[in-house]
């Protein structure tokens, strides 16, 4: 069966030739393949900016380059990963192309504001990178105040319009989705037919709706005061510095969700498709991630915990927090039984699965510590805190976009990346960022400032081992670059449904048409239904 | 194709209800600069209050058709409101509990600690 | 505590550091259960109920509700519980005694800055006694600092316009870390000192004034530590600000292309206005030590950069002495 | 998700507007669509001013007074005018929404200009009232000086207002300060409401060169509707700007 697979002859990639045809088109899966460059462009970047930290950090004295340099190597790693990578990332990539052939529709509900979200990330993503040319930005990705207002000379202003403006293109996408996922359904595509990543953008656009406006005008407010001499947030003229933090954290705790959402989407496929098993708990799974978006808003201040809010506030807030592991944890839980009685296969997107499973625990669990209240006043803006979020939003996020990637990469260019150097590849990034990441949180316990240039000669050694690691997962994600790449014209033909899956998407063509399916699909069935699937199972490892 | 105007988002409404609405409109802003003119102690200030949001209310309910736009609409609405409550309502845990002693600002930037006295709670 | 040589516990040197290392060991072990029971179920099953056959497929079940509240309440009421513990913590960190000793502790771009109600003033150097609690009030001068004693397991951010507090009592007396956590600039790094535990007794001393007063120079080197000038004035030339081994009599070029010699009266303008000729391939990072420094000790100090220079020195000895006794007027003239 | 591609293709089984997108199915689902996107935006704008709130209501309650007395400043005329044009020109779009709604060309061009022109009318009192704060050293940032105002009435030999006598709890130093924050904010929230309004009066633009071209009939009339709805949302804005910003305590 294997030597008839062929590559169709018609598909949304040559459907059109040459750059106009890709600049201007209004095909959700171009402007999704678009994404996709230009967030591995960022995601590199940022990368060589982490390449520079962990250089420096090899050794106690600030030796490898001067403090201010080393200061806008972590705000310029911080602002590129959190606003042009991770933020895009799924949602971006993965869900702009896989939600409207998993609803059954033709495209999202509004292909020129998609194709406009991408413009506009561009446009931001263009004045950010000018800051960075120019000479950076050293405040930090979290601009507090009074110093990204008035203490820091960098070129904060063009660097915060660029996060304002690839804001703009996070909003419009969002509202996309939840317009697309209400309204654009096939026939018979109930909410609880929907496939749980489906689910998992609608809460993750929810965030990105309601979040990202205020950090635009939190943005704004900086803008005017840095820019005009206004006072808002200045102490010396009455202004709260606090405020600031308020504001900001308001979207940017919500942010994380942004990232972490559509991972356990993915993770919730990738269960479910490698252990041919309908998601134990379907419901469960999908009001989970409703739940941790709407808890995500009432948990901010526990940023805050030594930034001077009162104790009531502080025990509230702590309070709440708690209230998000709960989903997470429910979440979990459910996947770990869909793999009771599953017919479990370990090809490369379930490696990354696990890995994930693995990762987010440790991520998920550590989060306890800082939500505890008379523990985070020893933790906070410690190492443990940078491996905490690190674990979540490399571990978690990166783990799961990766998953995602190999696992609708046949689907996105029809053909099979190499498995051996997949396999290699998901390897070495589970074992080095475990070596990257998880001596932070020892050294992070001994009282290791984040954003230290230098630091006492006794924390060396683990430094050491976290920069050694860090090398192990460069090379993890290099990885797949080249084989990915070497796939489009050496890889196999992978099928209509490589995988054996069973949500929409997979019964139509690899690579699918420009309007996705030739007739509108009725759906019938449940979601993660496969008794019907194998017949149709084409590539099996 | 036309019934579909008659539904949703399509409902016509007669001027007279855009006029009288209007003229609401006006008639509660001249409420608003009158009542502010009156010493209503602490009540001032959640007068002006109730009178923008019974206009805003009203713009919203009739000039944007919400009162014959779907549930899913209204629903939208409701999602920004609440959202708009979290971030006022939390906010203000923070800042109606606050317990920090204001500090004047030291003239002398050249490093001169002048120890104040220790602030009673 | 160390394992095979690495550092991986901080050391409890203040009442709090038992309280708070027991909630971390309950977190910890709490963690560590569910991290390990998760991991190990989903190995073994990935491994009992791996495919063996093409076209096979998972049990049909849907799912289990008794479980999913199981697994639901539980997390719920251990999570509450930490709170609980981490807010009695909490709270005991936010309520200082009455009877605390009063410090204040002032954050500048880049050190500490602490005061004693008894006039000791000292800079990124602090001295209390052990078994004492003390209280320190907060403030900046500039952007957002954070003290941090690791030691103590404590930290609070200093806030322009603002008080805040923060309370421990140490126990163990030594010589811990005093960190900045609170991001604040380009030397956020070196925002860094040292806090000394002393016995009740030495504290006293301390407070007296601390044994030998020492000769002119050996009281500049211990300012030179105090004021923490050796952070960034490494011999080796390779810290933030230029070595000042050997420089005395020496030409220096600036940044704008200008050069001098370096006397006496160009290391005092160096020191008290440190932005007014910057050494060409340096930072403008020193801060300004006007009004920080007495003239008793500005000169103390310059006595000993003088002494890191012994052989541009010990060919005018007699021509230094008088010079170290200009700066009384010159100060006056800036006046 | 299994057996589910049936025959079943609906979409190209009758006659197609002409404004109907490839994607869709029907015009009704189309506009349905439209909607909820447009109100997600408005959502997002909701919590953009929201941000905004935020920092007024915290500062208000810090420093009523200065808050009071520097609003004392606005002038009660100009703001109380530009309320009256806003809601005469959500009364107009209202109008011009329903003229499209019954496939009114004419009618509806017409209400656009006319609400264009209120916008305008809004915007030009807005300036003049800018003029006035430049020319008082009310500009934050640039030439604040609170007690100009004063300085410069009793140098013209005007009798100083009554209200200036007024106690005030502040040293004219915070006062100074503090009332800097009032006008920062003031600037930042009329401005960004002014920003909305420029917007507004260039896509009222598009729309009524559109509905002048005939692109718009008794079912599709979707871009005007959407207009409308933005241009209603930006008065709402106002309707909340003006008492807190004109009004914050006059009657003393």
């Amino acid at each position: 069966m294997l030597d008839k697979l062929k590559i169709p002859e018609r598909h949304y990639l040559n459907n059109g030739h040459g750059l106009k045809s890709w600049l201007l088109t209004k095909d959700h899966k171009r402007i999704a393949i678009m994404y996709l460059i230009s967030i591995s462009v960022m995601f590199l970047l940022g990368g060589l900016f982490a390449m520079g930290i962990r250089l420096e950090l090899a050794t106690p004295q600030g030796d490898f380059v001067q403090a201010d340099t080393y200061n806008k190597f972590f705000t310029m790693h911080g602002v590129i990963m959190v606003f042009f990578f991770l933020i895009p990332s799924i949602p971006a990539v993965l869900g702009n192309f896989m939600i409207p052939p998993m609803i059954g529709a033709k495209d999202l509900a509004f292909p020129r504001i998609n194709l406009l979200s991408l413009y506009i990330y561009w446009i931001g993503g263009i004045f950010t990178l000018a800051a960075m040319v120019t000479g950076g930005v050293d405040t930090g990705w979290t601009f507090y105040t009074p110093y990204s207002a008035s203490a820091s000379n960098t070129h904060i202003i063009p660097t915060a319009l660029g996060i304002f403006i690839a804001g703009f293109s996070s909003i419009l996408t969002g509202l996309n989705f939840i317009v697309t996922i209400h309204r654009m359904r096939a026939p018979g595509m109930g909410w609880f037919r929907l496939p749980l990543f489906v689910w998992a953008h609608y809460a993750t656009s929810l965030v990105q709706v309601l979040g990202t406006p205020v950090i635009a005008i939190t943005i704004v407010m900086l803008f005017v005061e840095r820019a005009f001499g206004f006072g808002i947030f200045d102490p010396s003229r009455g202004g709260d510095p606090v405020l600031f933090q308020h504001l900001f954290w308001f979207y940017s705790h919500p942010a994380v969700y942004i990232m972490i959402l559509p991972a356990l989407g993915v993770m919730s496929e990738l269960v479910s498709t490698f252990s041919k098993k309908m998601i134990f708990g379907y419901s469960f799974v999908a009001f989970s991630s409703l739940a941790i978006a709407v808890f995500g808003f009432i948990v901010w201040a526990h940023h805050m915990f030594v930034a001077g809010i009162s104790t009531y506030a502080a025990m509230v807030f702590s309070f709440l927090s708690f209230s998000v592991a709960i989903p997470s944890a429910v979440k979990v839980f459910n996947w770990t039984a869909t793999l009771y009685k599953g017919a479990i296969s370990f090809e490369t997107p379930m490696l990354y699965a696990y890995g994930f499973m693995g990762l987010f625990l440790i991520g998920g669990l550590t989060g306890l510590f800082l939500a505890t209240l008379g523990m985070d006043i020893h933790l906070h803006d410690t190492y443990f805190v940078v491996a905490h979020f690190h674990y979540i939003m490399v571990g978690g996020a990166i783990m799961g976009y990766m998953g995602g990637l190999h696992y609708w990469w046949p689907k996105m260019t029809g053909r099979m990346y190499s498995d051996f150097f997949s396999r290699i590849s998901a390897i070495l990034v589970f074992v080095g960022f475990n070596l990257t990441f998880f001596p932070q949180f020892v050294v992070g316990y001994l009282g290791m400032p984040r954003r230290y240039h230098s630091y006492p000669d006794e924390m060396q050694v683990l430094n050491v081992m976290s920069s050694a690691g860090a090398s192990v997962l460069g090379l993890g994600y290099l990885l797949p670059v080249i084989y990915l790449i070497y796939s489009l014209k050496k890889g196999e033909v992978a099928g209509p449904n490589p995988y054996g899956a069973s949500t929409l998407e997979w019964q139509t063509q690899s690579p699918p048409l420009t309007e996705n399916f030739t007739e509108v699909p009725v759906v019938t069935g449940e979601p993660y239904e496969y008794e019907h699937v194998v017949a149709k199972e084409s590539h099996l490892v | 194709m036309s019934d579909h105007a008659s539904h949703g988002s399509g409902h016509i409404s007669p001027i007279s209800l855009y006029i009288t609405i209007f003229l609401a409109l006006m008639v509660g802003t001249a409420l608003t600069v009158g009542a502010a003119f009156v010493d209503l102690g602490s009540l001032n200030f959640p007068v002006a209050m109730l009178i923008a949001v019974t206009k805003a209310v009203l713009v919203v309910w009739y000039f944007m058709h919400v009162k014959w736009q779907s549930h899913l609409t209204k629903l939208t609405l409701a999602t920004g409101l609440f959202f708009l409550a979290i971030l006022l309502g939390m906010m203000l845990i923070d800042y109606t509990s606050k317990d920090f002693i204001a500090m004047p600002r030291p003239t002398d930037a050249a490093g001169q600690m002048a120890a104040p006295e220790p602030a009673s709670h | 505590m160390t394992i095979f040589g690495i550092p991986i516990f901080p050391e409890q040197a203040s009442t709090f550091a038992k309280d708070v290392d027991a909630l971390y060991f309950f977190i910890l072990a709490t963690c560590a259960f569910f991290a390990i029971g998760v991991s190990i179920a989903v190995v073994l099953l990935g491994l009992k109920y791996r495919k063996t056959h093409e076209g096979q497929i998972g049990a049909r079940i849907e799912g289990n509700l008794p479980l999913e509240l199981l697994w639901s309440v539980i997390p719920t009421i251990i999570a509450m519980f930490m709170f609980g513990w981490g807010a009695s913590v909490y709270y005991h960190l936010r309520r200082p005694p009455d009877e605390a000793l009063h410090l204040y502790a002032v954050g500048k771009q880049w050190m500490w800055k602490f005061q004693h109600l008894e006039g000791q003033r000292e800079i990124n150097e602090l001295h209390i006694p052990a078994g004492r609690p003390v209280k320190i009030t907060i403030s900046s001068e500039d952007v957002l600092h954070s003290l941090y004693f690791p030691a103590f397991r404590t930290k609070m951010d200093a806030i322009p316009g603002r008080y805040t507090e923060l309370w421990f009592e140490a126990q163990k007396p030594g010589t811990y870390h005093i960190f900045c956590t609170e991001y604040c600039g380009t030397n956020h790094a070196g925002m860094i000192g040292n806090v000394t535990v002393l016995e009740p007794a030495a504290y006293q001393a301390w407070l007296q004034g601390g044994g030998m007063e020492g000769t002119l120079a050996q009281r500049g080197a211990k300012l030179f530590n105090d004021l923490a000038c050796q952070t960034c004035h490494l011999d080796t030339g390779q810290g933030r600000g230029p070595s000042l081994k050997d420089i005395v009599g020496t030409n220096v070029e600036f940044q704008d292309g200008t050069s001098a010699v370096i006397d006496e009266a160009y290391l005092r303008e160096s020191i008290l206005n440190s932005q007014a000729k910057i050494v060409k391939g340096y930072q403008p990072l020193m801060p300004t030590f006007q009004g920080l420094v007495s003239e008793e000790n500005l000169v103390a100090l310059l006595e000993h950069v003088k002494s890191m220079s012994p052989k541009a020195t010990a060919s005018s000895t007699a021509a230094a002495a008088p010079a170290a006794a200009t700066p009384a007027p010159a100060a006056a003239e800036k006046k | 998700m299994s057996s589910t591609v049936a025959h079943a293709d609906h979409g190209h089984a009758h006659a197609h507007h002409p404004a109907q997108q490839h994607h869709f199915d029907t015009m009704a689902q189309q506009k349905e669509a439209a909607v909820i996107g447009m109100w997600l935006f408005l959502l997002t704008e909701i919590l953009f001013f929201g941000g905004l709130f935020v920092a007024y209501m915290i500062y208000r309650v810090w420093y009523f007074d200065a808050f009071a007395e520097a609003s004392r400043r606005l002038s009660l005329f100009w703001g109380g005018l530009n309320t009256a044009v806003l809601i005469g020109s959500s009364l107009t779009m209202a109008l011009a929404v329903r003229a499209a709604q019954t496939n009114k060309r004419k009618a509806t061009v017409n209400w656009l200009i006319l609400t264009m022109i209120l916008g305008c009318v809004f915007l030009g009192v807005k300036v003049i009232e800018y003029e006035d704060k430049f020319a008082n050293h009310e500009v934050p940032g640039y030439n604040f000086d609170f007690s100009y105002h004063e300085r410069h009435a009793a140098a013209e030999g005007h009798a100083p207002e009554a209200s200036e006598h007024r106690e005030l709890s502040l040293t004219p130093e915070q006062l100074q300060n503090t009332t800097q924050l009032y006008f920062s904010l003031y600037f930042t929230m009329t401005g960004l409401h002014a920003l909305h309004m420029i917007i507004g009066v260039g896509i009222m633009l598009v729309i009524t060169w559109m509905a002048h071209k005939g692109k718009f009939d008794g079912v599709y009339y979707t871009p005007v509707e959407m207009a409308g709805l933005y241009w209603h949302f930006v008065d709402i804005v106002w309707i909340f700007l003006f008492p807190l910003l004109y009004l914050v305590e006059r009657h003393t």
